[in-house]
């Protein structure tokens, strides 16, 4: 195992502190893993919270800041913070208006944070709205699942719903728009190798050469189906065909989010974004957003995942407002 | 029979063995995990386990309610994942269950353990064959209260148990994943053996050589 | 070679018509490989133009913007551009007042800027000034070698040379201002894997799972030495440790960017940041700014650089300054 | 002798066959550029030499410094790099030596050669062992005077130059790089061969055949 790591127990408490050292805009709380806006919001605005396993950096500590989360709770790599740590960060951010809780579909996210939130509204009164992202189309028979993963459209929706809550808008408003996000929102990913998890030392999967993995989600696990390594042509067409079969994109603005997975570098992305926007475009697809980097990563993973949201002009509008945070920043 | 027959000590010997079994099998429940999951339930379940015992040493347990209520929260505030509030749940209900005493008998750790899976079901709604730790859990509690049902030891009991719980680990492996992380691969699940059942496995094997296996 | 591409020689090509899609803020001319602003800056001001190999993205490209290049021009992979790209790039910025060349030392690059210049002088009779970048302390004997290579502190050139120029000064000011930035930057890098051109179709060097090489550029040429594989805190005294001997950053704001080489992830450049803040602080130099992330890249290559730049007040408050580029934002 | 015994033909050849080597050699140009560069030799000479001969196709060369200024600024224009500059200026100071002629004597082409060796040492300010294409390229003119200047034909001249040019080649192989990229490797440069003396040695193979050898 390559990594820039002094050992792999270490890696989360390690990387935090330089996170912490970097971004002088957050506040750590390095014992229960929390970032914070080093500004908390002003009092009687809904306060937005995530968090999940990391490895998926931005994702989530980088969104936290104007505009966007107000605390972000870290778990180790690809495990979900437990209850306390979500209790904890939800009683810190809560102004008196109550506080969101953007969680992603899977079974220990869902699990902690429905901990968290009863522990929360029973011990110090705080109202908690949850949020489950689930947009992987890679995940069909969501009957016999645990439902689609959340992926991509965290992202964007961390962002939409983020400028919504700074407007001052009330608990069941930005709720709402939370859940419209998540229903418009829809993720394809691929891998052309496995991520190593620290702690396990070698790659999660082995993966052939002359192979790739389709259908990936974000922690490392293997996808659908294997194929043959193929053009970044084909590749797009992996991506775009299932999105569009399962959501109508045409009529509307859309917010396309090509994000590398972690090991891709940028020179690729852009590339596969080019071939993205083709096909959107032949399949009559509007793209009024395009966002192209790493934003929503698998460690260091090499691949790539399409996210597309069916936006409108108010969700056009909360985009497009100002958002300060190491992740992702416009408009001050 | 509602002899007191399995002490607090026993308990404490069963929890400190999991942890052991746990460290021990720690790679390999990751590469179990690695196969149809996110390569962590060896580490998750150690961290967990090891900061039970850290626990333990630091205060030893009062009563059993005292012992598994605090292995319990210790699951649910240091594991995270699936694992940490289904195993977390696990053990608060155990303790709810048998109370502030310090020894129970076969039939009230059969009602407690089963109180626990109950727990297990709440959280997860995992029904057998969804290819999780229910399936090796369900049948270790079925053995469990047939054998202290009908009159024999919580060793006899324990040592059904882990052999259920063995073979209910064992029937994982064919099963088409409905639940959990596992779920995503659909039939590329099939063929492996479910994390989860295998680490409850452990547990009872632990009970088993608590108990005098 | 696994890598999201259709051809290995057709990577620059789709790369750049993606990075079009991908950003309308900015207008890319396919054939002569340029990038430029799609608003052209003011007339009268100095123009900055910069480019060299591509595979180091977001550099040179993502820079193109308010308050930092007016272009960039852009050459195969690791190959600097031609005389008649830098030629045609630099007629078309100048708005009369000159144009800044920034160049990072590589005699590829040093030659084809200097016959670009001298073809645009003489042809189109614009005013060009010319900074070498010059910042790796991996190469000591400049006497003996090509001379410093040009790395990191090229980033952190063109964003507080192109506020300036943003200003309004004149090109030898902006000239002069670049050429003390570089005199004040020092970087040092390192790899944990080669990284593979895609025309070559496999990684530049063998580096064994143990091993890594130190004293890296960003060209995938193998480094000054190979050791063995060391915690986070090692390497990064590895990095820390030549550049603080090659000059005095004590007593002066220092900007400091950990950069990834473009297949670590986030999370691993973060913890290489806190361990090169502990060393950095132990040795009395204040950072004033950091910067964490992939700046200047070696295509796929896992690894970082550390840069250094001992600033002042003006230099300071050049890097707050409002940038509105791809790949470096804030105050807009 | 001043026969003008070089016809343009000839020299057309040589530069196709110059293109064709460099094709054949792409792979293992880049292979050496791995070892002590940023692995593009081969493709940047490739890339350089094939848009020569598409130029050659598209409108045949009418005299010597047509055919060598075409080329010298194609190779400016299309390759890049270091080598982009140092093989355009070499020729298209051969281009500006030998004029407007359609034939050129061996003592002429000697001295156009001669001409674009200064054009790359301006350009790149090399010197005698410091492991770049100048440690081919000037043995090489030395051995094509030396025979030329004692009456030997352009044939025996090119022979002669392709000989010396293999050996200032191997000649690099010991040699610690003090230009280029080569040299930030310091001591570990030593034990290759420099990418650009290998295809400057193909340059004079390709001059070798083109002349009759
Ligand atoms: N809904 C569920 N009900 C019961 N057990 C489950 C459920 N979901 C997952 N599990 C168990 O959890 C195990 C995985 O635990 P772990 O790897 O620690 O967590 P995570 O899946 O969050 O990474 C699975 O092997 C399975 O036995
Ligand atoms: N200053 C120089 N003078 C002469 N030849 C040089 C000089 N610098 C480099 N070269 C030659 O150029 C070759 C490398 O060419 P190439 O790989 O195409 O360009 P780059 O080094 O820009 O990647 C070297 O092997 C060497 O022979
Ligand atoms: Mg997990
Ligand atoms: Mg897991
Ligand atoms: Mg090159
Ligand atoms: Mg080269």
């Amino acid at each position: 195992m390559k990594k820039l790591i002094n050992t792999p127990d270490g890696v989360l408490a390690d990387s935090l502190a330089g996170y912490a050292a970097a971004h002088p805009e957050v506040r750590v709380d390095p014992v229960n893993r929390i970032v914070y806006r080093a500004t908390p919001k002003e009092a009687g605005k809904v306060a937005l919270l995530s968090g999940g396993g990391s490895g998926h950096e931005p994702l989530h500590g980088g969104y936290v800041g104007l505009g966007m989360l107000d605390a972000a709770v870290a778990g180790e790599v690809f495990t979900s913070p437990t209850p306390d740590q979500v209790q904890e960060a939800t009683k810190t951010v809560d102004t008196g208006a109550g506080v969101l809780h953007i969680v992603k579909n899977y079974t220990g996210d869902v699990m902690n944070f429905d901990m968290a939130s009863e522990l929360a509204a029973a011990e110090a009164g705080v109202q908690v709205e949850t949020v489950v992202v689930a947009d992987d189309v890679a995940v069909q028979d969501s009957l016999y699942t645990a439902g689609r993963r959340g992926v991509g459209t965290t992202v964007l929706l961390e962002k939409i719903v983020g400028a919504a809550a700074e407007e001052g808008r009330d608990l069941a408003s930005v709720a709402s728009l939370a859940r419209r996000v998540n229903d418009a929102g829809r993720s394809m990913g691929m891998a052309l190798t496995s991520c190593t998890v620290p702690a396990a030392g070698k790659p999660t999967f082995d993966l052939p050469d002359d192979q790739m993995e389709i259908g990936i989600g974000i922690h490392g696990e293997p996808g659908r189906h294997r194929q043959d390594l193929a053009p970044a042509s084909e590749i797009a067409q992996l991506l775009v065909e299932p999105i569009l079969a399962d959501l109508d994109f045409t009529g509307a603005p859309v917010i396309a989010m090509l994000n590398g997975m972690g090991g891709s570098p940028l020179i690729e992305l852009y590339l596969m974004y080019g071939e993205v926007a083709k096909l959107l475009s032949a399949a009559g697809v509007t793209v009024a957003r395009p966002l192209v980097g790493n934003y929503i990563t698998s460690l260091d993973m090499a691949g790539c995942s399409l996210t597309l949201l069916k936006a409108d002009d108010e969700i056009l509008k909360l985009w497009d407002a100002p958002v300060v945070t190491p992740g992702l920043r416009w408009g001050a | 029979m509602n002899v007191a027959e399995v002490s607090l000590d026993e308990l404490v010997a069963w929890l400190r063995g999991f942890q052991k079994l746990v460290a021990d099998n720690r790679v390999y429940l990751t590469e179990l995990d690695s196969a149809v999951g996110d390569a962590d339930h060896g580490a998750n379940m150690d961290r967990g386990m090891a900061a039970v015992v850290t626990k333990l040493d630091e205060a030893p347990a009062t009563a059993l309610d005292d012992l598994f209520k605090r292995t319990g929260m210790t699951l649910v505030s240091t594991v995270g994942g699936a694992s940490g509030p289904l195993y977390g749940t696990f053990f608060l209900r155990l303790g709810t269950s048998l109370g502030a005493s310090s020894a129970a008998s076969a039939t009230e750790l059969g009602a407690a353990l089963r109180a626990g899976l109950e727990g297990v079901v709440q959280r997860g709604k995992a029904e057998a064959g969804d290819k999780t730790m229910y399936d090796a859990l369900a049948p270790a509690l079925d053995a469990f209260d047939g054998v202290a049902g009908s009159g024999g030891s919580a060793a006899e009991a324990a040592h059904a148990a882990f052999e259920a719980a063995a073979a209910g680990r064992d029937a994982t492996a064919p099963l088409v994943a409905r639940k959990g992380r596992a779920s995503y691969l659909g039939e590329r699940s099939a063929g492996h053996l479910d994390p989860g059942a295998t680490s409850t496995a452990l547990l009872f094997q632990a009970l088993d050589e608590a108990l005098g296996g």
